[in-house]
């Protein structure tokens, strides 16, 4: 059949009408409702989806609000990078043992992609993957992964053929992070938390049915998780927006107001505006089934406003804006770009033009792929990995 | 609503870019400028005639009971107009469709609905619509939609006993094209202070002096009326002069899709020819600082096409007269404040990346820029438009 | 006068740096920051004691006949004080120089110029330069030289009729580590509104009570006096409070150069970085985006030296006490505005430049970036000192 | 003898005793104060100069203020291109032939160097020069030259080894702009203006005693004109000033005023000023005999502070900036860049980051040369000009 509003109104009413989240217990009502086909409703059926327009999730979060949810910033790795990428690439098995605990949230996931020596440049990635029989033996070091230390499983991009060029000799996995061999160390952050750890591997033994795609086709595997990690830091449309929370300060101080300041939030409150503007219509075009290239556009924008918004805030308020909320060392479960108080917004947004692809990099791919500019003098092409310059 | 393009508004956008392909290249831009130059007319009447009749873009804004093609139920609205204006832009087309077709109607359009001289406006609409007559609004292109005082005070034409206008407007655009003017008044008859909204016909006691004009694709002119005979379309009392500001502001948001048409062809034609031009055995578009300004370019040209989009979807739903809502007053706000940065931004960038053959009269970059810098001015400067967001991103003013 | 460096201030940097480079390794200042941050002291006493004493940092301003090293004949001044702060911002240093050795003494200066109480400025003086004692003015390190109330009234620390001060002072920097606390006070005994500058030793009755701040290597804190013995240091009628803005304004001239200190290290550093880093088999310093970025930077960088040693020099040839002219105001005001943000623009790109190793703890950037996000706010930020500039430049504000 | 403030002074104050301007031809008194040492203290005796401190030149046209004077405007390209770089390169004859008339303005100069095909890349023009007995044998076009319809002599690039790498293959000329086959059309820029000009050289015989510096030398000759050009373009201090004029707008007219305006005018009102104080302590480290790298910096400041405020101005004049003062199609015999009126300022200052150098290429240099980041991959280094891709 296909699906319109009113079917998926009458699904979910149907749903809740047999499930009474107050008479029974949470996980167990998330599981219904992903069994229900009513946890992303554009997935195939029996994998939590009904094969629906994606853009049909937005009636059936409404007709199930108030119910018990997943939590979405404990898991939103799983959510925005490893589901897709295991819909996209995994076998049914795969897909049938992973996305259930996945969105219900009962099995956290991690990403195991950036390494020390391969920030930007991911595709020289360093960490090895030698196949012994059934299975692959991993040996390297990952850095900025978050939520390493509760999750269960993580997706993995490793070396499994050094001998051809390094975009060629990649494989994608995925991690038990149970498994001996896998020692997880907190990084501390400017912030003063640690949001990531660092992820060392040593002789980490790994099924081969936890190959996620063909041996040596872990570039292409890879493409589809960083593409939807932007469209998640970028295109998401926000509750609470880092414009909202520093007009909220310009509101409550008036002694701080000045002309200086007003004109450039000014500036910066349209730019927020045409951000989200560009956004819904991203939205639009993702629903109409033709996507725009404006998705990594859409990280750039929010990285630049985010930096430049926190950077305001912190100057308006003077003596408050020399103040720091806490700098214990700590680890905290989600993370929250605007939570905190200025200081933290200032320097965690530093952040956001560097992780999940650095606005550098983010420019280079407009440049060549929308508007196909070309490509600069590679060194680095057609050389075998190993004998790349280090 | 949607900030998409629909099938008809692509459609609409097809037509008008093959006729402009056709019959407005930039080399035929550029040979119109000089004769303008030198004194000539700066409009193009064979394309505006093809425009206006042939493919009817004079009436996307005119009620079908009027001739036109704007109604509720599958019509044509600001939304066709703002496509029309994204082509327009993209060929810095010298045709009067902005005076016309937009502001001009506007003020008819608010005059009708407000019952005093509808009939006439209602008249005059029709004219419009058929493409008969060509008019113009006879107020200065660098009037903002938010200032205080009243047009018709500032340059004060008035409307004798006799029934007749005289005064002088300065800044005015699409008054060489225009067979219609149609100048904000003060009553002479009262001693209460009173405006109106007159039509003139163009005649010997309408004297329309070009002036040299930085945009040299839509130069403006002053407008001079000696005892000009004049028909009344519309009165008030006090000093509001609806059909003036609500023919701004509706002007102002679809200006943004003009704005959006400029950036385009700036940005598109830079990629092009960075592609194209090697310097040091290398394209000039390989070097990535060229790429990130680009990169940085394109994105703020997405994020002009959807402001500009939203702000002729509001302006789309809003009743055809009458004040605008807040919603569609901030959407035309934004689109301002942004496509008129993002237009000069994209032509300076172009005329950067030429190199010295953007700095040429021969290359048409200059007359982007021209128009850009120009449209930056017109209708309110981005500084008035985020001015006025003040209020409703309820970011008080400092005291 | 000249922008350059005189080899006397050559030689001056060249031991401070060398001292700086043994005693004060961005590891040494990194977990010095880690104990502040768990409640042991900011500075670094030792390092202060050999600035202070055996390179005689602490009497750069104050004149030979008090035991200091400035006089007009080829003695010491504000160059030599700028020239020490260029290199204490390049490293960070945790050291007191600023409120000790600029704030605390310029307030004195300016005391001791004005006879009433000058023989105690005079005999605190003395111990300043001798390094026997270090002081600082417990003002906001936010307050604004241009603000129009008095600090003492703000926070409204009293001097009580047994010659005791009461009261708190928020946002001061160097407390921690002074002996000798200068504090702006409102004299109770007068009905006539009279001020004060009190001189305040460090004990019990002193409570400072360290504020987790944004700057870990020069933290606030908040000073309460309870019933404090107290000296009147100067006294004055009316509201104004000379030795305060006096000190604001030159401690605003000289941190220009802390601030071009702190961008230099960026600078440097990064550009160390991307001539090692590789990515795509090729240096990220190769990359041209990335070189431009740090082409404009380095240009950013010469013009905050220009605007800092102008700054420097002008301070230097005012007089050591009294109301600056108006060339000295405007240089302090250009340096500011210019070199505070360039500071923070430096620590930002060297952030983003060094990728997620940037983003670490363990790398000293975020020790840059925080001091020059604290800088911007200090003693008046940009926009204050631009407003400054209004009259001076003769760009009158809209009204 | 060495020279200082005195005895330059006097040097000129004796020179006045015995020439008075009032009393003899304009022409004569410019030879006589060439002959004097008192045209630019710092060339040679017999040359115009004294052998003097460059700054001193400032205490000579001090003491000379008032007397006839050579036109700076209508002779810059002589005073700031070629003299320089006949001093540097020129032999003992060359000098005496040409630096005194360039001087007195009794002959104009222009520069022969940009070509269609060859702007930023210079070093790939394709203007040739064969060599036949004593003469060469000039072909090609040039392009952005100004002052060549009243130019006597021109400097010239051109290439006389297509077999040889682009740097290496070019030689430096002097062109005789009277010679048979130099043919000289105006060149209409955006401001309606013909300022420059396109030269076509068709068969032009110049003997070899025109050429400056060794044959193949060309490139190392040209980099000190381009030095020169851009510390000339950056570096001069300004009597009227871009800012100046759009200050005297924002007073003579406060209808025009907004926050808006004015916080972008404070914060360009601080570049100026910065820029003044860069130029001035650049000025200093020339004087003192050790030149800082912040000359081609100058250029860029420069053209950014021109642009901005040229802008901001038509932005501020509202009406009166929807109006150009002139469009008719003319050539100038001087350049203001503030001349006119603001239109004309805006388009004008689009050249400034063109002209000279462009903003991209200036930025190379002092990344390059300046902070010693590595070069770009290049393709065109060691290859043949004849088989360079085009």
């Amino acid at each position: 059949m296909t699906w319109d509003e009113a079917s998926v109104a009458e699904r979910a009413r149907a749903f809740l009408a047999e499930h009474d989240p107050a008479g029974m217990d949470r996980l167990e009502f998330l599981r219904a409702r992903f069994d229900a086909g009513l946890a992303w409703v554009h997935f195939p059926e029996g994998l939590g989806g009904l094969g629906a327009p994606r853009d049909l999730q937005a009636v059936a979060d409404r007709e199930l609000k108030g119910t018990p949810d997943n939590q979405p910033g404990r898991i939103g790795i799983g959510l925005g990078m490893a589901a897709p990428t295991i819909l996209a690439f995994g076998t049914e098995e795969q897909s049938r043992r992973f996305l259930r605990p996945l969105w219900t949230g009962e099995e956290v996931w991690c990403q195991l992609f950036s390494e020390p020596g391969a920030g930007s440049d991911l595709a020289t990635l360093a960490t090895r993957a030698v196949r012994e029989g059934d299975e692959w033996v991993v040996d390297g070091q990952k850095v900025w992964t978050s939520s390493a230390h509760t999750a269960r499983w993580g997706i993995l991009v490793a070396r499994t053929d050094p001998g051809v060029p390094k975009h060629r000799g990649l494989t994608y996995f995925v991690c038990d992070m149970h498994a001996p061999g896998v020692e997880v160390r907190p990084l501390r952050q400017i912030t003063g938390e640690a949001e990531f750890n660092e992820v060392f591997l040593t002789g980490v033994r790994l099924p081969d049915a936890l190959r996620l795609g063909e041996v040596g086709d872990g570039w292409r595997v890879a493409q589809t998780t960083l593409m939807n990690e932007r469209v998640a830091i970028g295109g998401a449309p926000a509750r609470r927006t880092m414009m909202g929370v520093v007009a909220e300060t310009w509101r409550s101080r008036p002694e701080l107001r000045t002309h200086d300041l007003h004109q450039r939030l000014l500036k910066l409150w349209v730019d927020s505006e045409v951000m989200r503007l560009t956004a819904a219509r991203l939205r639009e075009q993702l629903a109409a089934g033709h996507p725009g290239p404006e998705g990594s556009g859409m990280k750039l924008a929010f990285a630049r406003l985010h930096q430049e918004l926190s950077g305001i805030e912190v100057e308006m308020l003077r003596e408050d804006g020399l103040a720091y909320d806490d700098w214990t060392f700590r680890r905290p479960d989600t993370v929250d770009f605007i939570g905190r108080e200025a200081g933290y917004r200032y320097l965690r947004a530093k952040g956001n033009s560097i992780e999940g692809g650095t606005s550098e990099i983010l420019r280079n791919i407009i440049a060549e792929r929308v508007l196909g500019l070309p490509a600069e003098p590679r060194a680095d092409k057609d050389v075998a990995w190993k004998d790349l310059p280090r | 609503m949607t900030l998409l393009y629909t099938e008809v508004e692509e459609e609409l956008r097809a037509a008008v870019r093959e006729l402009l392909a056709d019959k407005c290249s930039p080399s035929a831009v550029l040979d119109r400028a000089d004769s303008a130059a030198a004194g000539g007319t700066p409009y193009d009447a064979e394309l505006w005639k093809a425009l206006a009749r042939d493919i009817g873009v004079a009436g996307l804004l005119i009620p079908e009971e009027l001739g036109g093609s704007a109604s509720r139920e599958g019509g044509a609205s600001a939304r066709e107009a703002a496509v029309v204006l994204e082509e327009l832009g993209r060929a810095v087309a010298p045709v009067p469709f902005l005076s016309s077709a937009v502001l001009a109607t506007q003020a008819l359009l608010t005059a009708a609905g407000q019952g005093a001289g509808g009939d006439l406006a209602e008249e005059l609409l029709g004219r419009l619509a058929a493409g008969e007559a060509t008019a113009t609004l006879a107020v200065s292109f660098a009037a903002s939609p938010y200032a205080p005082a009243a047009p018709c005070h500032e340059n004060g034409v008035t409307l004798g006993e006799d029934g007749t206008v005289t005064g002088t407007v300065t800044g005015v655009i699409g008054a060489e094209a225009a067979d219609v003017l149609l100048v904000p008044v003060r009553l002479a008859r009262k001693t209460e202070p009173c405006v109106g909204l007159c039509a003139v016909e163009a005649s010997a006691a309408v004297r329309v002096t070009p002036v040299p004009s930085l945009d040299l694709t839509r130069p403006i002119a002053t407008v001079s009326f000696a005892s000009a005979p004049a028909r009344v379309v519309a009165r008030a009392e006090g000093l509001e002069v609806p059909w003036v500001w609500e023919a701004l502001m509706r002007g102002a948001g679809l200006l943004a899709s003009e704005q959006l048409g400029v950036a385009e062809w700036c940005l598109t034609t830079t990629v092009a020819y960075v592609k194209e031009r090697r310097q040091f055995a290398r394209p000039v578009g390989s070097f990535q600082a060229v790429k990130h300004r680009l990169a940085d370019l394109w994105l703020e040209v997405v994020g002009a096409r959807a402001a500009a989009r939203n702000a002729a979807a509001l302006l789309a739903e809003a009743p055809a007269a009458g004040p605008l809502g807040d919603d569609a007053a901030v959407a035309v706000a934004v689109a301002q404040a942004h496509c008129a940065a993002v237009a000069v931004h994209a032509a300076e960038e172009c005329v950067q990346l030429h190199g010295g053959i953007g700095m040429t009269w021969e290359h048409p970059a200059h007359l982007y820029l021209k128009r850009a810098k120009a449209d930056q001015i017109a209708l309110g400067t981005p500084g008035d438009h985020r001015d006025a967001l003040a209020g409703p991103a309820d970011l008080p003013t400092p005291v």
